[in-house]
């Protein structure tokens, strides 16, 4: 049995409240994720599953638990530059909003290149070659990594991150709901490409989203949150067409397609 | 009310029939909308041509830059100033484009009420979720304070907010975004209008938040035989819960059609892409079909047909010249080839 | 509410530190300045006495600040008067100066400002013209005040403050103009933005499509919220007003408290400079918390902050 | 600008605005005013036609004339000499002030809106305390405490602007660090020095700068405040509120000239930088 690439065990993240009780964000969360697999974790506004993301990649201390990422404890944000540089490379995030998650100054080629220049001893030949090869991969072509963020679509911009997270080869790539402030005709065109380079190099993904048809298409298993805590978890096939929990079966319910209604919520189901 | 004033209606010859009665009670004919932008003209709309009849509910779909959104804007007279419009809307037998003062409001206060995105930006900060609710009925309609706040109350029960009397001395930042829109549709039902236009009230929402809302949007605008003009991105949202789906492209209506017929028999091509485009809830597909090239505004759209340059089934004759909206298969289209297409779009 | 008063009295607390410990820390020793240059050691030595002079810090700085509780700010070097009656003596024409300069910003400044907004055509000219009136300050307002109105065309006094409510007004009404020029064009500027900002959010689109009539989107809608940023700069106005006195009461040789302190740091006559630094920095503290009260009056969202 | 924007240019939401870039000749003629000024004090002794102290009694309050191009003062010192090597302490002041308290009142808002919590908490407290000292009274102070002239106003006013410059920029610091760009940087693995230093600080200076214009103007107005008062700069030496004051005897004999030309010097200087700032919030505004 190889050891998973993410240990997460009895992960619990409070934020304090003056005069009151901390409020649980969090509630004692475990999961594994294997190399190579795709996890999903769904979940609506408030049900902790953007904090899981940010204590993974260390941009939140968790209140209790352990992370491991690669066999090293990763449980608190490193205190030191190599700590912080070593994490980096081993899990990278990619935003949802791709209009803010990019530095408004910073022309694309030299985003993906300080991300280079930050964790290896490149010569300024191979560096450009890698920035070449990235925005390749990405399908970005030279007009568009020669341009500020300003002058590229949403999908382009996303396309950045995305390369400049692939820049320091991660094993694991966080997706925050990376693809849910795109058109419809981009979000598919971005899917497809998170599905190439999974099946290109050696990465896993924690696919972080709200969106049953996203989740769907790039994920091979995963688990739902709800106020914290995980309520149900299993394959994805198995989540989205035979849900157990009832706030799964209300989820999967709210999704509209061919032949959908509305319903408001059953009285009592949900607690 | 307005009794037999929608018998009016004329065929301006602009477009060709529409598949409703004539009788709509909004009807929107070769709507075009420059913005001024830098000091330059900027299309935004150049062509739109739709119906909503009396109690119907059409939903208007299109990706960002669409225009779905300065449509309804065009509709309820809210267009950023310097905005030059051409083209035609006509509610309820009365032109709407060239009204002005005491007559666009009375057209405001009569007809048409709007549902925004954003409630929470929407309904004034600073004052109270009751001020909202009872200033159409006092300021526009003259009810006394008393029986204002009787009818907000009663009308907060009837959208799902418990204990209305207290909530009506609460400020909107005391409430959730969801609790927010219940609010914004209690006012918009407060204020009997005999036309909803609905732009993305749920986009900001959760997906559970969404369903109730709109359950609740739906059954209550039928209850009260309201028409409802409904905009959004989400074409499968749009055809749950309207009648009939228009899909909108770089400011053009590329198609009308009945909203169950959309999903199998798409006439327009984008209209097929963008079905395919999107990851299904209920299968996965080895590879989403997804359209090349991004979203175009109208002013930035090629001469011809506005989706030719990202179109699968393009042709030399559709880079030549511009689509007309035309009637097929009991829906409208605009597309060169839709009748030779037919059946061919849509899933495989 | 509590904390607010709290921080307050800790502001005014750490400022009177501030104020007596700067002038305790000044180079020079003060009992020279008292007895003259040629006073003998002893002599001086019955100064420092007489002063406490040789006392610790803090046990001069209790006794200032306890008296200062008690009205009692010593007494003036210069003048040989105690600093409250030479205070006392003067502070009616300052706050007759500064209210009457503040009636005019509050008629001129937040009328131009709405009217502006409102306006899009006046509001090109009021901006262009309050653009030039902030850059001009007020002692420059003061001389050109007194070369047109009170020298060329003789309307108005040239100096003094005149006996009698009406004489005193009519001699504070250069002054006060040239105090509130600047301050004017500042506040119709903010208000203009300010006005203009609110009437394009999206809350004005909601009551204008639901048919209310314009008047009453001004008044319920845009100048209600924009009553938030315009109280903010009111009470920086007034601040500002304070400490243009300073300035003004100089240049239309006013006996106010302005001058009184322009004196008093010439001749480094301590205890009046610490005096009336003390009442402005009080003045101005107790305006900002009037400002942080009227703000919470005026927006729920600042109201929440109650403890559970 | 036209012909030249690609054609897969993209308007981001809320960016509409952004276009206002290009020609503002409002804005160069600020900075030619700006510049002139700057230039003028740079070189007073060339380019000043007398000297500025030279004394005539017998040519006092003359009108303006080829020798005197705008005329005497009641001493019989050349106006247009005196504005011109006046020029000299009258923006060296301000500028000193304007470095001082634009580095110390930026690193003040980085730091506290980096760090927040509970550094920032104390930082603001200690703001709000220098608040309630408005700049020209804690000027007053420092000048009875230290003596007249230059120095001890321009390090009282640096420190009364602190807090202001370090409140705006502190604002729009914490704004800038919530957006999601500066933790993509906290997940590259960068140190919050760099974080700070290349990419929150130039994505702030615009703000800075508007805010160190906004500042010099201000300052202008306070230290030559000072000067007319008698506390500032002290005669013979030209400084133009000085100058006001010295005038301002003469207005009463019908001889206001010294006066207003110093007092139009200042006026001018500080509409420059006024409008200068305004245009600068025009082209950063989003």
């Amino acid at each position: 049995m190889p050891e998973p690439v993410v240990a997460v065990e009895d992960l619990r993240k409070e934020f304090p409240v003056p005069g009151a009780p901390g409020l649980v964000a969090v509630d004692d969360v475990s999961f594994e994720l294997e190399r190579g697999e795709s996890l999903a974790v769904i979940g609506e506004s408030g049900s902790g599953k953007t904090t899981l993301a940010r204590m993974l990649v260390g941009l939140e201390t968790p209140t209790a638990g352990r992370i491991e990422i690669d066999g090293e404890d990763r449980s608190r944000p490193g205190r030191r530059a190599r700590e912080r540089l070593e994490r980096g490379r081993r899990i990278q995030l990619v935003f949802q909003n791709p209009y803010s998650s990019l530095d408004r100054r910073q022309p694309a080629r030299a985003c993906i290149a300080e991300m280079l220049d930050l964790h290896f001893g490149l010569s300024p030949d191979e560096r450009d070659a890698r920035v070449r090869e990235l925005c390749e991969q990405v399908g970005l072509d030279e007009r568009q990594a020669g341009a500020l963020p300003r002058a590229l679509s949403g999908g382009q911009r996303q396309r950045v991150a995305i390369a400049r997270a692939l820049a320091v080869r991660p094993q694991v790539l966080v997706l925050d709901e990376a693809v849910a402030s795109l058109d419809v005709s981009i979000q598919a065109q971005i899917l497809n490409l998170l599905a190439d380079i999974r099946a290109q190099e050696d990465i896993s993904y924690i696919v972080v989203s709200h969106d049953l048809a996203v989740v769907r298409q790039i994920s091979d298993k995963g688990f739902v949150m709800e106020h914290g805590r995980v309520v149900e978890r299993g394959s994805t096939v198995d989540l989205l067409d035979a849900p157990q929990h009832p706030y799964t079966q209300l989820l999967r319910r709210s999704v509209p397609g061919p032949g959908w209604t509305p319903q408001r919520r059953q009285r009592g189901v949900h607690a | 009310m307005h009794g037999a004033a929608t018998a009016g209606h004329r065929e301006d010859g602009v477009t060709g029939p529409a598949p409703t009665p004539p009788a709509a009670l909004l009807s929107i004919r070769a709507l075009r909308v420059d913005l001024r932008a830098e000091g330059e003209l900027r299309r935004v709309i150049h062509d739109v041509t739709l119906d909503v009849a009396e109690g119907e509910s059409v939903g208007l779909v299109g990706e960002s830059g669409s225009g779905k959104s300065m449509t309804a804007r065009a509709v309820a007279r809210l267009l950023p100033e310097g905005a030059v419009t051409g083209g035609e809307i006509v509610f309820d037998g009365e032109p709407v484009l060239t009204l002005r003062g005491a007559a666009l409001r009375r057209f405001r206060r009569g007809g048409i009420a709007t549902i925004f995105q954003d409630p929470a930006a929407h309904i004034n900060p600073v004052r109270t979720i009751g001020d909202h609710l009872t200033e159409g009925l006092r300021l526009v309609r003259g009810v006394d304070a008393r029986e204002a706040e009787r009818r907000a109350a009663a009308m907060l029960g009837e959208v799902g907010i418990a204990g209305g009397e207290r909530r009506l001395r609460q400020h909107p930042h005391e409430l959730s975004g969801g609790m927010l829109q219940r609010v914004m549709i209690a006012s918009v039902l407060l204020d009997e209008p005999r036309l909803i236009l609905a732009d993305e009230p749920t986009t900001a929402l959760d997906v559970t938040t969404q369903s109730e809302v709109m359950a609740l949007l739906s059954e209550l605008s039928r209850e009260r035989r309201l028409a409802m003009l409904y905009i959004t991105h989400d074409l499968e949202l749009a055809a749950g819960v309207c009648d009939r789906t228009a899909v909108m492209y770089a400011g053009a209506v590329m198609e009308v059609q009945r909203s169950a017929a959309l999903n199998d028999g798409p006439l327009n091509p984008y209209t097929a892409a963008l079905l395919a485009a999107r990851p299904r809830v209920d299968a996965r597909s080895d590879r989403l079909e997804a359209i090349a090239g991004r979203p175009r505004s109208a002013f930035e759209a090629p001469e011809g047909c506005v989706f030719a340059d990202r179109c699968p089934h393009v042709e030399d004759a559709c880079v030549a010249e511009r689509q007309e909206l035309r009637p097929l298969a009991g829906g409208l289209v605009r597309c060169r080839r839709a009748e030779e297409l037919r059946g061919r779009l849509g899933h495989a | 509410m509590l904390t607010r008063l709290a921080g307050l009295l800790l502001t005014l607390l750490v400022a009177s530190v501030v104020i007596y410990g700067a002038l305790y820390l000044a180079p020079g020793d003060p009992s020279t300045l008292l007895a003259g240059n040629k006073a003998t050691p002893r002599t001086l030595e019955s100064i420092r006495e007489q002063w406490h002079l040789d006392d610790p810090f803090y046990e001069r700085y209790w006794a200032w600040l306890s008296g200062a509780v008690r009205g009692d700010l010593g007494e003036s070097f210069t003048y040989k008067q105690s600093v409250g009656s030479l205070i006392s003596d003067r502070i009616g024409t300052t706050t007759l100066l500064i209210a009457y300069a503040f009636a005019l910003v509050l008629v001129g400044g937040v009328l131009l400002g709405i009217v502006g907004a409102l306006r899009p055509r006046a509001g090109a000219g009021i901006t262009a013209v309050s653009s030039v009136g902030i850059a001009v300050p007020s002692y420059v307002a003061a001389i050109v005040l007194i070369t047109v109105f009170a020298v060329e065309l003789g309307w108005f006094p040239v100096f003094g403050d005149g006996t009698g409510f009406l004489d005193r007004l009519w001699h504070l009404t250069l002054p006060a103009i040239a105090l509130a020029l600047a301050w004017n064009a500042y506040v119709a500027q903010l208000t203009k933005a300010a006005v203009h900002e609110e009437s394009l959010r999206d809350h004005v689109a909601t009551a204008r499509s639901r048919g209310v009539a314009e008047g009453a989107i001004v008044r319920r809608h845009i100048v209600r919220n924009a009553l938030i940023p315009i109280t903010t700069v009111l009470g920086i106005t007034i601040a500002g007003l304070v400490a243009g006195t300073v300035v003004i009461e100089q240049s239309f040789n006013l006996n106010g408290i302005g001058s009184l302190l322009v004196q008093a740091t010439s001749s480094k006559d301590f205890a009046l400079v610490q005096g009336i630094s003390l009442l402005l920095v009080t003045i101005f503290v107790v305006v900002n918390v009037g400002v942080d009260l009227l703000n919470a009056a005026l927006d729920p969202r600042l109201r929440t902050e109650r403890r559970p | 600008m036209s012909g030249a924007l690609p054609i897969e240019r993209v308007i981001p939401p809320g960016a509409a605005r952004r276009r206002l870039r290009g020609r503002d000749p409002l804005l160069a003629g600020c900075v030619v005013v700006i510049a002139a000024l700057v230039l003028m004090a740079l070189l007073a002794p060339l380019i000043a036609p007398h000297d500025p102290d030279a004394s005539d009694i017998l040519a006092a309050n003359e009108g303006s004339s080829l020798s005197h191009p705008l005329g005497t003062d009641s001493v019989g010192r050349d106006i247009l000499s005196r504005i011109i090597h006046g020029a000299r302490l009258s923006l060296l002041g301000p500028a000193l002030v304007v470095v001082a308290a634009t580095v110390g009142g930026v690193a003040v808002a980085l730091v506290t809106a980096w760090r927040g919590g509970r550094v920032d908490t104390v930082a603001s407290r200690v703001l709000d305390i220098l608040f309630a000292f408005p700049g020209l009274i804690f000027a007053i102070l420092a000048v009875a405490m230290f003596g007249t002239g230059l120095v001890a106003p321009v390090i009282a006013l640096s420190i009364a602007y602190l807090p202001y410059i370090a409140r705006v920029i502190r604002s729009a610091a914490i704004r800038e660090r919530a957006l999601p760009y500066v933790e993509a940087c906290q997940v590259a693995g960068m140190s919050p020095l760099r974080i700070c230093w290349r990419h929150l600080l130039p994505n702030l200076l615009p703000y800075v700068a508007v805010q160190a214009a906004v500042s010099f103007g201000y300052a202008l107005v306070d230290l030559s405040a000072l000067s007319y008062l008698g506390l500032g700069v002290q005669p013979p030496s030209a400084e133009w509120g000085r100058m006001v004051a010295d005038g301002q005897a003469a207005i009463l004999n019908g001889n206001p000239e010294a006066s207003l030309y110093a007092g139009m010097a200042i006026v001018v200087t500080v509409l420059a930088f006024n409008l200068l700032a305004d245009r600068l919030v025009r082209r950063t505004a989003q």
